[in-house]
């Protein structure tokens, strides 16, 4: 019944809600960078910015207004005209609506106004250094008043304007694209494309191998990725992404707000077994909570404890009071339902890394995903624990505000305070150029090196497995893939 | 048959209680060992944030209040909303998932029926001997076998090793029929598309046996001891002494009788075949209710997990409802 | 009295143990399977060749003379984790059995004795727990009770509760009846006299066969609530986790550690099967076909 | 007159665990057409066993060991399953104690006789019901409740059900297993006396088995009195009644309270009837004898012929009817 | 001789319900009763045996049962020597057991299997503090050796499962006795046990009696039984007593038309009596919607209009011989 065969890619992950208002998870967003398109749109493969649904945009001298060209004559899927209005009624619903992601608008936006069909400006709260990074994230897609209820969270299935338009949707099942004929771009390179939603890495990896779909995509097992490589019968692609996982540190109460003994665990921690044991190898060690490959990166947990310094450690560990026969004891915490199947086994080597301390006795913890995130983690119920984080937006600022600011790491359970720290990066916020900013962020990188109220794991790296005959697979640190880019030779 | 009838009309108004009885249970379980609030909120939300949720909920009434209005709710088919994502109606969630489920069920019972009852006329036919050993023993092995075990052996053979089926999943990609009973095998049938047909029987292969198999054991046991029993009945004897042939004696009369007790038990395994669907869904990647509980669980969508106890509690009291009227259908003696 | 029962049921299991035809094996077969992994369960520290929470060697190794049964993903001797995971199975079913049968029996033996509006209610309640899907309820609590022994083997208690509050009360709605109980009434024996001596003994000839039927549901049930990641907090070896930690690694066809973890779980639920298998035979000598 | 049956020698045993039990072991009797033998014993005394056996529908673990069962004169021992099946229901049939479960509670009565008629006789299905409604008649039920269901039956009215069920296809032999014994007085007097008007009417022979000598008294021609297995008296009913011989059946016939006496002095037989497994050596009733003598523990007496048609397994009787 | 009324039953009731459960009663949407004992009356002298007969269902255990207390009557009176015992509770209801006992039909049952006998023999001298420690058990010795279970030592330690039926209705009657009462019904006792085996329990009752001056309520459905151990007899039919008489008056001249049939269908171990006939149609209707007026009415040959309207009393037809028929 089908003319042309579709290209089908598998993924393990779900949409959630497939609503921009409310979807505030990665894979979500990743759908809505191929049925919708956002005022401006990252260069696949790269960091960089370039027109989407906006044709061009200017900044006003203060930095507080933000004046967008739209293109003309766009169409949503439902047929409704995409212009100015519509790009305001659907920033005004995410504000209005006041869901999960709405505060990348709402801490940022003072309103938005038509100027005229296509041309509209935001008017900003303070001036904001990336705030072109956040007007291409998924909040900002406009969306169609036609389907779409102003007041309410709604999945349709048409009224979106991207590249692809939305054929059929299964829920948990699969989604049908075809290429939207009213794109202004290019057309997709494959007119068919269908996502396959697994439960189950395993039965992902065999329906590669069966040749049931052309491109595995997250995630597979690193099990799974090393045997591919090894039979070769498949490609496999990796690059680092802006995904990354690191450990918390109570920091307003006992022990954790002795700093002495962050530092002892900072330095203790054993990064390359995580690597090598829970992960084969498939994710990097990380020395920074800003990822590699973003600029303003260093590596300051290395340079300030070395990749693994165990004597440093028992050297604190000795001054803050402890022996070997009188370990440090305590409980640390993970959760085995939101991070794979792995994170017992993270748990259980960073248990045996600082054990070998001789000085730290572990007591491992867990608790499903909803108590650990919902409740211990922000009531402060555990001293420390694992966690894991995915960017908002693609800026420094996202990977340090966070965890640092005192206004915002209660809300992740660090509960660290420091007014040098909360001067740094309001600082870094408003600053506008790079220079200025990149000094700023290596000064804010040292300071949490030394102070380790948080300490970073492992970077997580992207991996896609595809037929070899399955082309225009573009991994880049965005982590959103670009379906309408792939084809089959 | 207007006393069936009258009888049917009873035996609904006698479920009504036991209705109440279990969304009782449920309702109060949920309530005790789970919070919503802090499930939808987090922990930290300040407190007028909490009590708006309260009362947005109804929770600052007394819980039987509560459980009035709960009761209320359902009486319009509402089964309230998700908390989580799309906040979707949890009815639309359950009607996505139920197909498969439904699906999953029927082919594995039909599976334990078969086996079952294939083997337990084998043993019971052969009381004492060999096969009646051995069949017993079989009724014995399956019923301790643990359906993700079996599961994954059968993944492991025919999926990796001889890789002649899949392991997960409903259907091959874009095969699906056209909707309309949501069971792929019987759409893909009724709108005569053969490539879904075969795919959706492939897919469903070995969630069936898994399940199927661990099933039949009861079976198995079930019809043995019941057909032993009734073939020491005087009728069957007496069926015997006319010189009624075998086939007569033992399928026309035996096993009819035997069934009416089988029959039941089917009514009271039907609970084993729901938790043994759950797990085998969980194993298989079989989009079902079983998956969506679990999925729910982990994150504490707390209505919808109620919503599904409440669907599963309906069910089983619906099918004790029709195994009762069927019961009553084939036993003239039933009958009031 | 106590002796009595005792010495009935004992001298029953030695007169059968040494079967001389087919199903009577079932008794001998479950009871060395159980008594294995009791035993296994016990000294565990002692069999086991590795430590079972330890990276002892290359993950994922075959097996070999080095690692019998392999290793698992995290580089631990597969084999030195089903013996230890014995431990956590054999606890948690004792707990779990032995909460349900305490309160089953004591609930069955009021309701059915007081019988009335507080019975009727109860039975109700129970007769709907039992009719709903266990695991399922057993999912919810465990979910919400958080893992750990205690809350896993609350979690199963719960839903077998009612299978001894059935079989309890069954009985003795029977036994009430039964004539000889109306001829202690006769004799002007008084209530708790009748349940004492007259009824209690008679149900708890039952309990042997339930008991250890129920051991192997309880068994399952762990099994499942752990398979989902429901059950004990890692690295606790565990049967039902090690097999759903195997699963991931079914498509680069290494088998040995969801393989032998699933087996164990059979082969204690199987062990009680038989057990309850033959003890009904053994104590219902009526029953025997 | 030929006989209808004979038996000789009969051994059947239920091989169980502890041993076969010897349920009956070594009977022979025999009857005439029209007759009627009253086969009477005590519980477990192997008379359904010997009912069953005429069949050959002894159920496992029992198995016919040895042994003749002439019928017509044919030795049906021998008989295959196949043969024997057209043999039962239509040459010789079975009425069973219980009228509660001898019928199939989920077949209407209606079908019960006509699936037995055409099992048979190849003829349609409606003239098997006409045939069923005349049988309903002939045993005293009203034929338009052919449709109903044995459970909407009394007691009575069911085993009338099961006699027109055996009496279907005229047989020349039928058993009657205690087909009384659940029946209250007054309603068991009436079917006594269906049967026998039947039993005149069709020429049938009729095994009747009871444990209740008052009644077979009432019905039989010859009585065949069973003890532990074997036949210990087997004689015409007017002289088994008036002139026992074996010491059993002496001190039955007295232990039995008589409505027609007045101060009737009751006797009983001390002791237990022996363990079919590990029957005693010598009489199987010597144990309770109070005759006994050592001869009767070594060895076992044979069953002497005392006049024409009158035998006793019993050593005071050496083929004559005085004692020795 | 006019000896004293040791028990005295007047209008005595008892309605089952057929639907027990709430659950039953939704179901079936009714509220039905099996009339099982409806208003009889009759008397029982001390000393003498009352034979109640009757065939199955019409009632006789349900009187048993009613007359020891071991369920309410729906109306009426129990009076055992002068004294109204229908309502009594507690305390004054276990002394009244100690006078009245009853001996049960099924011995298989009536024995709790997992109580030797022994213990079971000893446990109403427990029950009443009569005795314990050795005195009970050369009670128990004696008693056991009374009803024949010899050696007693023996039968002390066994359970009940390794006792044959007689050996079973011996300990029940062991129990009963070992209190000395004074009444003791004794339900169909031997109707279970075999034949050969029969007149020596009834003889173990009757020198029982003669040796303590009991009285005897005797269930059966065998009037031959009754026959033999009676004094009294009491024809019941569907919940109601027909006839009452002394034995000799029964058999002799029956009045009520179901006596006569009853006699006369009775198997005789005599192939040469003449066989008389019957005239009695059917059989026994149910007890939850019992006939009108005379409840044996539509069996009965002799019916006229009035029976089916109006309930027949019993009605004094010679000394000591009462009838419950219109016909007299
Ligand atoms: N299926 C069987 N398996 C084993 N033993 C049996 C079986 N049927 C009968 N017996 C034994 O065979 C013996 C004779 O049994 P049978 O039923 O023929 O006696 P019966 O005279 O008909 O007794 P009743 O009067 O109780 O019906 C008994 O000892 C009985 O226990
Ligand atoms: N506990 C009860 N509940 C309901 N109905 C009962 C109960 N006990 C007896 N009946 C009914 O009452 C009627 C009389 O029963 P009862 O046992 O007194 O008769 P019976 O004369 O002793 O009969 P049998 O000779 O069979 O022992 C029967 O119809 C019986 O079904
Ligand atoms: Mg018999
Ligand atoms: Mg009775």
């Amino acid at each position: 019944s089908l003319q042309t065969k579709p290209l089908v890619l598998g993924t393990t992950d779900k949409i959630t809600v497939l609503d921009p208002a409310k979807t505030y998870d990665f894979y979500t967003w990743e759908v809505f960078q191929n049925i919708g398109e956002g005022l401006l749109k990252y260069k696949p493969g790269t960091t960089e910015l370039i027109p989407g649904i906006a044709k061009s945009y200017e900044v006003s001298p203060d930095g507080l207004e933000y004046t967008f060209k739209l293109r003309e004559g766009l169409k949503f899927t439902d047929g409704y005209p995409l212009n100015a209005a519509a790009v305001k009624w659907s920033i005004d619903r995410v504000m209005k609506l006041d869901l999960d992601p709405s505060w990348l608008v709402s801490a940022f936006v003072e309103r938005v106004e038509v100027v005229d069909t296509y041309t509209v400006k935001f008017v900003l709260k303070e001036p904001v250094s990336f705030f072109p990074a956040l007007v291409a994230t998924t909040p900002y897609t406009p969306v169609s008043p036609k389907s779409f209820p102003e007041d309410k969270v709604a999945e349709p299935t048409v009224g979106h304007y991207g590249p692809y338009r939305i054929k059929k949707w299964t829920r948990d099942v699969q989604l049908v694209l075809e290429a939207n004929p009213d794109y202004y771009g290019s057309p997709p390179k494959s007119r068919l494309f269908v996502v396959k939603f697994y439960k189950n890495a395993a039965t992902m990896r065999l329906a590669l191998e069966t040749g049931e779909i052309d491109v595995a995509w997250k995630s597979l097992r690193p099990i799974d990725i090393r045997d591919l490589k090894a039979k070769g019968k498949q490609k496999v692609l990796e690059v680092p992404g802006p995904y990354i996982r690191y450990i918390v540190c109570r920091c307003n109460k006992p022990p954790f707000d002795d700093v002495r003994l962050r530092r002892a665990i900072a330095a203790a921690i054993d990064r390359a077994r995580i690597c090598q044991e829970a992960y084969k190898g498939t994710v990097k060690p990380l020395y920074s909570m800003v990822p590699m490959g973003m600029w303003g990166h260093i590596d300051a947990f290395k340079q300030e404890y070395g990749e693994r310094n165990l004597e440093l450690a028992r050297k604190i560990l000795t001054e803050a009071g402890y022996s070997k026969d009188n370990p440090f004891n305590i409980e640390f915490w993970y959760t085995p339902t939101h991070y794979g199947d792995l994170e017992a086994d993270v748990a259980a080597v960073i248990k045996e890394s600082l054990e070998e301390t001789g000085m730290i006795k572990i007591d491992l913890k867990s608790a499903e995903w909803a108590t650990y995130a919902a409740e211990y983690l922000t009531a402060g119920v555990m001293p420390i624990f694992l966690l894991g984080w995915y960017p908002d937006y693609i800026d420094p600022d996202d990977y340090t505000s966070v965890f640092l600011h005192s206004e915002w790491s209660p809300d992740m359970g660090v509960f660290y305070s420091n007014p040098e720290m909360d001067r740094l990066l309001d600082k870094a916020r408003t600053e506008i150029g790079i220079e200025k900013r990149t000094q700023l962020y290596e000064k804010i990188q040292k300071l949490m090196a030394e102070e380790a109220p948080v300490i970073p794991l492992f970077q997580g790296v992207l991996t896609a497995a595809t037929q070899p005959n399955v082309k225009g697979v573009v991994l880049d640190p965005v982590m959103l893939l670009r379906y309408y880019l792939i084809y089959k030779e | 048959m207007a006393s069936l009838r009258v009888y049917v009309i009873r035996r609904v108004l006698v479920a009504i209680p036991m209705i109440f009885i279990l969304l009782g249970i449920v309702f109060f379980i949920m309530r005790v060992v789970g919070d919503p609030v802090s499930a939808i909120l987090g922990g930290h939300a300040p407190q007028e944030q909490i009590e708006r949720i309260k009362e947005q909920l109804g929770l600052n009434k007394p819980i039987l209040f509560q459980f009035f209005d709960y009761l209320g709710q359902l009486l319009r088919g509402d089964l309230g909303r998700s908390l989580i994502w799309g906040q979707r109606p949890v009815i639309s969630e359950i009607w996505d998932h139920f197909p498969a489920t439904l699906e999953l069920s029927i082919c594995a019972f039909l599976v334990s029926i078969l086996v079952g009852i294939f083997t337990g006329i084998i043993a019971a036919t052969n009381f004492g001997r060999f096969f009646d050993h051995a069949f017993r023993l079989y009724g014995i092995i399956t019923y301790g076998l643990f359906i993700p075990w079996i599961g994954i052996m059968l993944q492991l053979i025919f999926g990796v090793y001889l890789g002649v089926l899949p392991i997960g999943g409903r259907i091959g990609t874009l095969m699906e029929p056209e909707t309309i009973t949501g069971l792929y095998v019987l759409d893909s049938l009724l709108t005569l598309n053969m490539e879904s047909f075969i795919s959706a029987i492939r897919h469903l292969i070995l969630p069936s046996l898994t399940l199927g198999i661990y099933l039949s054991g009861i079976y198995t046991r079930l019809t043995r001891t019941h057909l032993i029993e009734v073939l020491n009945k005087d009728f069957i004897k007496s069926a015997w002494a006319r010189g009624l042939p075998k086939r007569t004696v033992i399928f026309k009369h035996a096993l009819k009788n035997a069934f009416i007790p089988i029959l039941t038990m089917m009514g009271l395994q039907f609970a084993l075949l729901l938790v043994g669907a759950v797990l085998t869904e969980i194993t298989f990647s079989w989009p079902g209710m079983g998956t969506l509980l679990f999925e729910r669980i982990t994150y504490r969508d707390f209505t919808t997990v109620q919503g599904i106890i409440v669907f599963f509690a309906l069910i089983v009291i619906t099918v004790s409802l029709l195994v009762d009227v069927i019961y009553a259908y084939i036993d003239p003696r039933i009958r009031y | 009295m106590k002796y009595s029962i005792s010495r009935f049921i004992v001298s029953n299991i030695i007169k059968n143990i040494f079967p001389r035809k087919g199903t009577e094996y079932f008794v001998l077969v479950g009871f060395i399977l159980v008594l294995l992994i009791i035993l296994m369960a016990i000294f565990a520290p002692f069999i086991a060749p590795y430590d079972p929470i330890k990276k002892v060697g290359e993950i994922l190794e075959r097996p070999s003379g080095k690692f019998l049964l392999g290793t698992d993903g995290l580089g631990r001797d597969v084999l030195s984790r089903i013996i230890f995971g014995a431990r956590t199975a054999v606890l948690v079913t004792f707990l779990a059995v032995s909460i349900s049968l305490s309160f089953g029996v004591l609930l069955g033996l009021l309701s059915g004795y007081t019988g009335g509006k507080f019975d009727t209610v109860f039975s109700l309640v129970m007769d709907a727990m039992y009719s709903f899907p266990g695991l399922i309820l057993a999912i919810v609590l465990a979910a919400m009770l958080g893992p750990g022994i205690l809350n896993t083997a609350m979690a199963i208690a719960v839903i077998y509760t009612p299978t001894y509050f059935r079989m309890v009360r069954g009985l003795v709605l029977s036994l009430k009846e039964s004539l000889f109980v109306e001829a202690a009434r006769a004799i002007g024996a008084k209530d708790r006299t009748i349940v004492f001596k007259y009824i209690f003994p008679n149900v708890i000839s039952s309990i042997p066969i339930v008991l250890s039927l129920n051991a192997a549901d309880a068994v399952l049930t762990l099994a499942a609530l752990s398979f989902l990641g429901l059950g004990l907090p890692a690295p606790t070896p565990d049967w039902g986790f090690d097999l759903r930690a195997g699963h991931a690694y079914l498509a680069s066809r290494i088998w040995w550690p969801s393989t032998f973890p699933g087996l164990m779980i059979v082969i204690l639920t199987l062990g009680f099967s038989l057990l309850g298998e033959g003890l009904n035979e053994i104590l219902n000598p009526e029953l025997r076909r | 007159m030929k006989n209808l049956l004979t038996i000789q020698d009969l051994r059947v045993y239920y091989y169980l665990r502890e041993g076969a039990v010897r349920a009956v072991d070594g009977v022979s009797f025999f009857m005439k057409r029209g007759e009627t033998v009253g086969l009477v014993g005590e519980s477990g005394s192997g008379k359904s066993t010997l009912g069953l056996s005429i069949l050959k529908l002894v159920s496992s673990p029992g198995k016919i060991v040895s042994g003749k069962i002439l019928f017509n004169g044919n030795d049906i021992a021998g008989w295959n399953e196949k043969k024997m099946r057209l043999l039962r229901g239509s040459r010789i049939s079975m009425v069973f104690q219980d009228p509660m479960t001898s019928l199939n509670p989920l077949m209407r009565i209606e079908e019960h006789l006509v699936e037995t008629i055409r099992t048979h006789q190849k003829i349609p299905k409606a003239e098997a019901k006409k045939k069923a409604s005349l049988l309903l008649n002939e045993v005293g039920i009203p034929p338009e409740r052919g449709g109903d269901y044995p459970h909407q039956f009394s007691g009575g009215m069911r085993q009338r059900i099961g006699i027109a069920l055996a009496i279907a296809l005229n047989p020349d032999l039928l058993i009657a297993d205690e087909f009384t014994s659940s029946l209250d007085v007054i309603v068991q007097f009436q079917i006594l006396n269906l049967m026998k008007k039947l039993k005149a009417s069709h020429q049938m022979g009729l095994i009747f088995i009871s444990h209740d000598i008052s009644l077979v008294s009432e019905i039989a021609d010859r009585i065949a009195l069973m003890y532990a297995g074997q036949i210990v008296e087997f004689a015409p009913a007017d002289i088994f009644f008036s002139e026992p011989l074996h010491p059993y059946s002496e001190g039955l016939l007295n232990s039995v309270p008589n409505i027609e006496l007045s101060d009737q002095k009751l006797n009983y037989i001390p002791g237990m009837p022996p363990d079919l497994v590990r029957p005693p050596d010598g009489c199987r009733f010597y144990p309770r004898c109070p005759y006994g003598e050592d001869i009767c523990r070594r060895k076992e007496p044979p069953l002497v012929q005392i006049e024409k048609e009158h035998m006793v397994k019993c050593f005071r009787y050496d083929g004559k009817k005085s004692r020795t | 001789m006019e000896r004293k009324v040791e028990l005295k039953v007047v209008n005595l009731k008892k309605y089952f319900p057929v639907q027990k459960s709430f659950l039953e009663r939704l179901l079936s949407g009714k509220i039905e009763y099996v009339q099982a004992v409806n208003r009889i009356s009759f008397e029982v002298r001390r000393g003498e045996v009352f034979g109640l007969v009757g065939e199955s269902g019409c009632g006789k255990t349900t009187t048993g049962r009613l007359i020891t207390r071991l369920i309410e009557p729906t109306e009426g009176k129990i009076i055992f020597k002068g004294e109204d015992v229908t309502f009594i509770q507690g305390e004054r209801l276990r002394e009244f057991r100690k006078y009245v006992q009853i001996i049960f039909q099924n011995p298989y049952a009536s024995l709790n299997p997992r109580m030797r006998i022994g213990e079971a023999t000893a446990h109403p001298l427990e029950i009443h503090g009569i005795a314990t420690g050795e005195r009970k058990k050369k009670m128990v010795f004696e008693m056991l050796e009374k009803v024949g279970l010899e050696p007693a030592k023996k039968f002390y330690d066994l359970y009940p499962f390794e006792l044959s039926g007689g050996q079973r209705q011996r300990v029940a009657i062991a129990r009963a006795m070992i209190l000395n009462p004074e009444l003791v019904v004794a339900d169909e006792p031997i109707s279970m046990i075999d034949v050969s085996l029969r007149a020596k329990i009834l003889e173990l009752m009757l020198m029982l009696k003669e040796e303590r001056n009991l009285t005897y309520v005797f269930i059966t459905h065998d009037l031959a039984v009754a026959k033999y151990i009676s004094d009294w007899i009491g024809i019941m039919y569907l919940g109601e007593i027909v006839e009452i008489g002394r034995k000799e008056q029964i058999f002799s001249t029956p009045y009520h038309p179901y006596t006569k049939a009853l006699l006369s269908a009775i198997p005789v171990p005599d192939p040469k009596r003449e066989k008389k006939d019957i005239k009695l149609k059917g059989e026994v209707p149910s007890s939850i919607n019992p006939p009108s007026g005379c409840r044996f009415h539509p069996r009965c040959s002799f019916a006229k209009d009035k029976c089916s309207n109006l309930k027949p009393s019993l009605k004094m037809v010679d000394k000591d011989h009462y009838v419950a028929c219109h016909l007299y």
